[in-house]
């Protein structure tokens, strides 16, 4: 029978007056160990990263933010519907994926392509998601940028706003029971910690001792609602001394304190069995998506300064500093990396779409009699029409599109 | 008469009910000073002050549950749902709470002034996320009241109505028809009645149902029909709870066919609510079985979203099916 | 064969189904030492550990959510809801992501091992929030399964077959048979076939269908009427989603006649698909129109719920109204 | 334009090595008033209380306590079908009523009659709720203990746990549009504080500044689950620090820290808009409900404990000792009580229910015609079948019973 641990012993009280916290009792600090020139702070404890993995998080910033311009660039050709870019962020997302076994759960919320590209998810992959073709993993079913990789331990993301952060601590807690030593990370926005799914995965997460990582991308707008009317705090951090939770604030956009929190948070999750929570301060400094023009809601003057904390500028300056990197490397490297997105972007568009029976497959484990009737009941309108539906129709046994063989039944079709 | 598309036929609703009660409040996510994804709520901040006008933390549940409570003080909520693909982490607030606020305390408390709007509805390659039409999720609910308006005319008389009917109303908006569907629409104040049907074209041989965006989808295929030299009777049903049976049950006793399109998935959505209603008082009349084109039993897909959804081609093979059976 | 209770026939389910695999878990509120308020889950702790069957903090999105992450890393969940009335604050959890997980991934992804248990419906005086029967809510899903047993027997072979089904499964508990519902049941593992409905009785005039505890209440309707000389052939859906439309439209087309009863309100209700489905497909065999016997279309009342069910006197009507028609 | 506080000054960073704060730096101590004795505990500030007020407050908890008892007896003798005890209690919610002005707005989860009984809500009117007849408010038409009252500011209980915190967050934003100078106090359970909707309510009564109380009744289980399985933090209050919220954690048997404690934050409410924390520790010292056995759970030794702490006896300590009351008054007004309460009960299980037209009104402000259609057919066969449905039966006209006009229509009845 487990009781209550104060049921027997009274609380310690106090007398006096009544004395009521205000909220603001205990600062939480940013941590930090990159200065902005590239050199790290007196006394930092920076983490041990060796040259090869010190590139390898670069150049998988680099991919990302040249992969976010040119998709952007195309999405304002008409050639893509929508795109998100990660950028300003790269630090926070490409740092703590480097920190984790390439194992361990990823779940992101959507602008977290930088862990994708770190993992090795190729351009072409990229590619056909965006485009919804054949080769889609997701058969294009989804939005541009609703990337899923089963082999990089990716979880395939989901529009709806803080859902994936319970479903991390349920995916946590079974890792736990299978005693893999693997751990799940959880990407949200301090916009989405808002939802009432935020509450419950990080309650949920302390009472069951899932090893999970919260980690927050403060990146300060929510679409264009500023930090200061998603919270009246100071920030996300404070919420987990109301779980018992182990915390810390980092400075996002400082490569070195993203990766060696992170590792240390993996540790206490992985050992311990403990979640944590990071709340990593940044900012996105593009639009939202490319629905979005910020300049209806901050200034260019924010933007600029901003701008100049760039985390890849950042990184790129400890690098050289080492001598594990050059101007000369970072062009030619822009240049190979902006070719490879324009070819595979290329070869993506022009594969056509999954077949017609993908509408109904997947809905299932089998598809059920009924769905099988709706999609023969397609299947003949779009032999009828085929001009109509040029996708359906394409993947269709081209000369059958005058068969007389066509039903009048509209079972939901 | 101005011409003006649905955004701003809506906002202009906003702007005469908070010009004329200052009880009336509009909030949601990105409302305030941006005025909305959309901008349906373009300049009401400015208009009325941070107080009335404003940002939300981005969280449903705790949007409808703070409608819910101001309603139940006596100010009238207008609160704003980004998409209605996201309204389900409110759906406790609204189902258990909105629904039966004025019953379960014998009408000592209520919240009919609240109106919860969001746009819904596909074609805008939105996938299955910033498509899908929940209109049924919540018709089987008593207690609240669903309109859905089908042009910029419509929007803002309905709109107006549902802010000052004294029932709760979840109010959605075609959102393809945000930009593209532009009418005359008048400058001053004015309201279309909840809970009534609209025939918009008088017809003979068959009658057709749909709401919202479909209304656009039913002409074209009319349009097809009526070439065939077959007679269609239109009708909008604008409120789908409480609905407008008798409406539609007079149409279908002169015509005796009925075809019902949504874009929602097909079992489950309204068109089988219309259909069991019909044939149970329609039964002697009747001479082809409702028929249903609505969406299909998936989630909404994103590239082959054309062949997923109810159009005009399978709304006219419907109309010729149910002519000829 | 030992005859036992419902709930002591779920409790045997758990139970096969915990010590043959040892990824299945049971949780919930309340549900860990206590085993549960209605106490389905008595022992399970006990003999399989707090790792794999413990209580939740009260919150049905986080219980939904933490199940959704499990089963899609493999685990197999079996989550507790302590009373159907509260599945809405979850319902985002299992509409949009339970329920479309395995799509939208195009299949890397897919939460086929969760199994959603609830106790739903009325008889026991719980007014609005101890009595609701949310079935059709989830019927307008393409994705999820909806299971529903009528007595012991049929409780332990479902919830056996759910927990194994590759699809994610709600299965809705008839709380008043918990233990008014008594029978042999094996003690052995064994299976009923989700998706196939079940005639429980063969007649010639007219198709009764019904799930949960309204095949009791069914039953005692048709006594009624073989008594007036009424043959009537009665039909448990067991699987309202997705639904097995073969058996009953072959019953149909037979018997020329159909009532259709639930306790859920009349709008909306999934008694509303079955006559919309109906009537398509047995249009020319029709003798009479589908007849829906449901609750009202209010919230579920106290003082007044054996006005509001549907019990055998309504039904027994509703046969004489559709054979007389 | 409103932007970001920290987006262009960077947040003050801190180097050495990441610290991650561990969940319970901040200890919250209870804040406590009079000893278990009866007698103030040194030095402590207790709240201006005069003799009449003093003894309304105790004879609110006093009839709550009587009341309670007689109806879970009665509901033992099968006379009611359902029954929940503010046992043990009483303290927290008297004391928080009563430090409110009568006409805030109180919503309460459903263990506070407490709060109605100190307003003036009668014998007969928790009777009529309770046995749903037809001078229930409520038309019968929820579970017993599901009181509401308009005149009194105490809006109607509603099952769902946790839905009423947003709610209360929005009345008392209204309040505050309306100026009114009135505030809306809002009791749950540490059981319901678990909910996404609690997470909702703070939060945004933070960013909107809504003078509204968030009154935690920490009674140590929710059902049978001890908050050791609810939270892994040191109970609720320490969530406020996530908010910037004021809190103060009290004893909530403690009738004089209660008050004063309320009083307080009242006063922060109403003067600065700004919404407060108070979490109450007690203990539910009866079952959960009538459909509940704690021994299932907990130890008598541990309730035994409790008993000891009862806050009723605490205060009456107080009173004698301020010669406010006395033995031999508290004798004749138990006995005053239970005579009432059983007189009441009498009077209420005897009248009628609701007539049958309750069923379908209210569901919307107008009757629809399709609700009118089910109510007629409703009306019909009750009046075919009377003796299968004598509640809905003894409402209508007695000499209807076997008439002819009978319709088959099924619509929904
Ligand atoms: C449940 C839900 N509500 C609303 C939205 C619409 N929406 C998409 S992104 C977004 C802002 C999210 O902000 P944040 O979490 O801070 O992430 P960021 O975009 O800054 O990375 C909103 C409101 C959604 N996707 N899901
Ligand atoms: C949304 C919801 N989930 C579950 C329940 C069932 N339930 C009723 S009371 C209760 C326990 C509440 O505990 P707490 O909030 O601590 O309040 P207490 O009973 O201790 O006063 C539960 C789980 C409910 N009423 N509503
Ligand atoms: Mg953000
Ligand atoms: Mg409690």
């Amino acid at each position: 029978m487990t009781t209550r641990p104060d049921s027997t012993t009274p609380p310690a009280p106090m007398s006096g007056t009544p004395e009521f916290l205000a909220g603001d009792e205990y600062q939480i600090p940013t941590w930090c160990v990159l200065g902005e020139d590239g050199r790290p702070l007196e006394g930092a404890q920076a983490p041990d990263i060796e040259r090869d993995k010190a590139r390898r998080i670069y150049e998988a910033m680099l991919a990302t933010r040249v992969m976010d311009e040119r998709m952007m660039a195309a999405q304002r050709q008409g050639r893509l519907s929508f795109y998100m870019q990660c950028t300003g962020e790269e630090a926070a997302v490409v740092g703590a994926t480097a920190a984790l076994d390439d194992a361990d759960m990823i779940m992101a919320q959507y602008r977290e392509q930088g862990a994708l590209v770190y993992r090795g998810f190729s351009f072409d992959e990229f590619m056909n998601q965006m485009f919804g073709n054949e080769l889609d993993y997701g058969k294009g079913r989804q939005m541009p940028v609703h990337y899923g990789s089963r082999k990089l331990h990716y979880m395939t993301i989901s529009s709806p706003l803080g859902t994936q952060i319970p479903q991390a601590t349920g995916y946590a807690y079974g890792q736990k029971l299978a005693g893999n030593g693997l751990c799940t990370l959880v990407f949200f926005g301090e916009g989405a910690a808002s939802e009432g799914d935020f509450h419950a995965a990080l309650n949920m997460a302390a009472v069951h001792e899932a090893p999970v990582i919260f980690f927050c991308r403060n990146n300060g707008y929510a679409i264009s609602t500023p930090t200061v009317e998603q919270f009246a705090a100071d920030g996300v951090a404070p919420r987990a001394l109301g779980y018992r939770m182990h915390v810390i604030r980092i400075d996002g956009n400082d490569i070195l304190a993203v990766y060696r929190a992170t590792e240390e948070a993996r540790r206490i999750a992985v050992e311990h069995n403990k979640p944590v929570l990071i709340e990593a301060m940044t900012y996105r400094l593009a639009a939202h998506s490319s629905s979005d023009d910020p300049s209806g809601y901050r200034s260019r003057k924010e933007e600029e300064a901003w701008r100049e904390k760039d985390p890849i500028l950042r990184m790129k300056r400890w690098l050289i500093e080492r001598d594990w990197w050059s101007d000369d490397e970072e062009n030619t490297r822009q240049d190979e990396l902006r070719r490879e997105v324009l070819e595979t972007m290329k070869r993506a568009e022009k594969r056509p779409p999954s077949d017609l029976g993908t509408l109904v497959s997947d809905v299932y484990a089998d598809v059920t009699p009924a769905l099988q009737r709706q999609l023969d009941a397609l299947t003949a309108h779009v032999r009828r029409y085929p001009d109509a539906y040029p996708r359906g129709a394409s993947s269709l046994d081209p000369d059958v599109k005058n068969s007389a063989d066509v039903t009048t039944d509209q079972g939901g079709a | 008469m101005p011409n003006m598309n649905m955004l701003q036929a809506i906002n202009q609703a906003l702007d005469i009910a908070m010009a004329e009660d200052d009880k009336v409040l509009c909030f949601g996510e990105d409302v305030g000073s941006f005025g909305g994804v959309f901008r349906a709520t373009s300049h009401l901040q400015e208009k009325y002050g941070h107080a009335r006008c404003f940002n939300t933390p981005i969280v449903e549940q705790g949007i409808v549950g703070f409608a819910n409570g101001l309603a139940s003080q006596g100010s009238v909520p207008v609160a704003e749902i980004q998409f209605a693909d996201y309204i389900f982490p409110a759906f406790d607030q609204l189902v258990n709470e909105t629904a039966k606020f004025r019953y379960r305390s014998g009408d000592l408390f209520n919240v009919g002034g609240l109106t919860l709007r969001a746009p819904y509805g596909g074609g805008i390659a939105g996938g299955h996320y910033h498509s899908q039409s929940p209109e049924a999720y919540f018709a089987h609910t008593p207690g609240l009241k669903i309109v859905i308006p089908r042009n910029p005319y419509e929007a803002k008389g309905l709109l107006l109505a549902s802010i000052r009917d004294p029932d709760p109303v979840l109010f959605f908006e075609p959102k393809r028809l945000y930009r593209a569907s532009t009418g005359e629409v008048p400058e001053e104040d004015y309201q279309l009645p909840l809970g009534e049907a609209a025939v918009t074209r008088e017809g003979s041989d068959v009658t057709l149902v749909g709401w919202g965006a479909q209304m656009e989808v039913i002409e074209r295929a009319v349009e097809l029909a009526e070439k065939d030299g077959i007679s269609c009777e239109v009708i909008d049903l604008r409120t789908i709870l409480p609905w407008d049976e008798d409406t539609i049950v007079d149409s279908v006793l002169k015509t005796g066919r009925l075809v019902v399109t949504h874009e929602a998935p097909r079992t489950g959505g309204f068109a089988g609510e219309i259909a069991a209603t019909v044939q149970e008082r329609c039964f002697l009349y009747l001479e082809s079985p409702v028929m249903r084109v609505t969406g299909l039993d998936t989630p909404f897909p994103q590239t082959l979203e054309k062949e997923y959804l109810p159009d005009h081609l399978k709304i006219h093979e419907a109309i010729r099916a149910s002519v000829n059976f």
